[in-house]
């Protein structure tokens, strides 16, 4: 299993701050989830990290076995 | 010295500008920024959300990016996370330097880079409801005035 | 809230920036800068002193200025006057305002002013005596900046 | 009888923050001064109060009993 950590307003669209979901390919993992969280998730301005790492390429991701994949929205001006 | 906190409850700032302060005999000033929740438009409350892993490892990466560009003494950077109130500090930043320009324009730089890029996601409550607050093209060209 | 003090002991600058914060509830932020006596070039103490019937008025006449020309909710003005070591606070300038930029520019003019315009005169001991320090040029430039 | 008080520089020179002087013309009052004392009170760069006022001028100055007229040389920097 891996956890999906979501941030900000997508955190209001998944109705929950984190998800366990299984591990494997993340296109796989968005296919289950419901439509407009993988949507939301997929925005162009939503950076992810994963295990704690920006990533700059959001292509080929697989997740592995205690992976957390964080989805970033753009941050809150102040 | 460089001091960076991420808070979940509030603090009052002349706690630690003191300390801070004191850790530095003989400085020629600090110059100090406190933020406060803002009283206006019916807001009730604000929640700031950050994400363990980013965002106190960005701040420091922000305390000594100040602390090379800057001749300071130390940098001081707090901030809040959790809901919080009108009228409670949410960032403090404080920097010490043997000169005045040097530590007003540490403060002024981390300000300006903390709203803009640091790892926080706000809502505020109005009416009783949770609202997102979207990012604004303003702390933009605040960040932009020092590349 | 203008408020303006000349101070002829030792102060803690915390003491009176969490009063004048608390006169300002749900303000945007407060700016402030405290200047200490630098413990350089073998300075053993410093002696300021004033001209009571110019030197607070002078200030109270800079804490309006500062006011009128940004947007303050209030600003505080603290200068030390008498004989001060190494490490103590001398001057402690606040601005509280809705906008930080505001209480940034008018701490960094009031400061420009209290050190070129304002009613002191000092004298420092090095070595057992007492020397005039005479006026900085630099420090009318810093003021010039507000021309 | 007046005051005339000395700030900065002047009260070394004049070895005394203040001295209590007959009323009178201001020069009357200056020659009966040590002359280095009225040579470095007439320095261009000391401003003149009096009564708590600067003044813009200093000619055809008289000091009447209870005046109090201060020298204020430059202020320091730091």
């Amino acid at each position: 299993m891996a956890k999906l950590v979501f941030l900000g307003r997508l955190q209001s669209v998944a109705g929950e701050a984190e998800r366990t979901v299984a591990s494997g390919p993340l296109e796989t993992v968005l296919a289950a989830l419901e439509p407009d969280l993988s949507l939301a998730l997929l925005d162009e301005r939503v950076r992810f990290a994963l295990n704690g790492t920006l990533l700059g390429d959001h292509g080929g991701i697989v997740l592995s076995p205690g992976d957390e994949l964080a989805f970033l929205p753009p941050v809150s001006g102040g | 010295m460089i001091d960076v906190r991420l808070l979940d409850r509030p603090f009052i700032p002349g706690a630690f500008i003191g300390a801070f302060t004191h850790a530095h005999p003989g400085l020629g000033g600090v110059c100090t920024f406190v933020g406060e929740v803002r009283s206006e438009d019916g807001v009730e409350a604000l929640e700031l959300s950050h994400y363990a892993p980013l965002t106190l490892p960005g701040m420091q990466a922000l305390a000594q990016r100040a602390a090379g560009r800057f001749d300071l003494m130390g940098i001081l950077i707090l901030h809040r996370t959790g809901v919080l109130h009108p009228g409670e500090p949410i960032v403090c930043v404080s920097a010490a330097a043997t000169h005045r320009r040097a530590a007003f324009d540490a403060v002024d730089f981390a300000m300006d880079h903390l709203k803009s890029d640091s790892w926080f996601w706000k809502r505020e409550k109005r009416g009783g409801e949770w609202h997102w607050i979207e990012p604004r093209a303003e702390d933009h060209a605040d960040k932009a005035r020092w590349d």
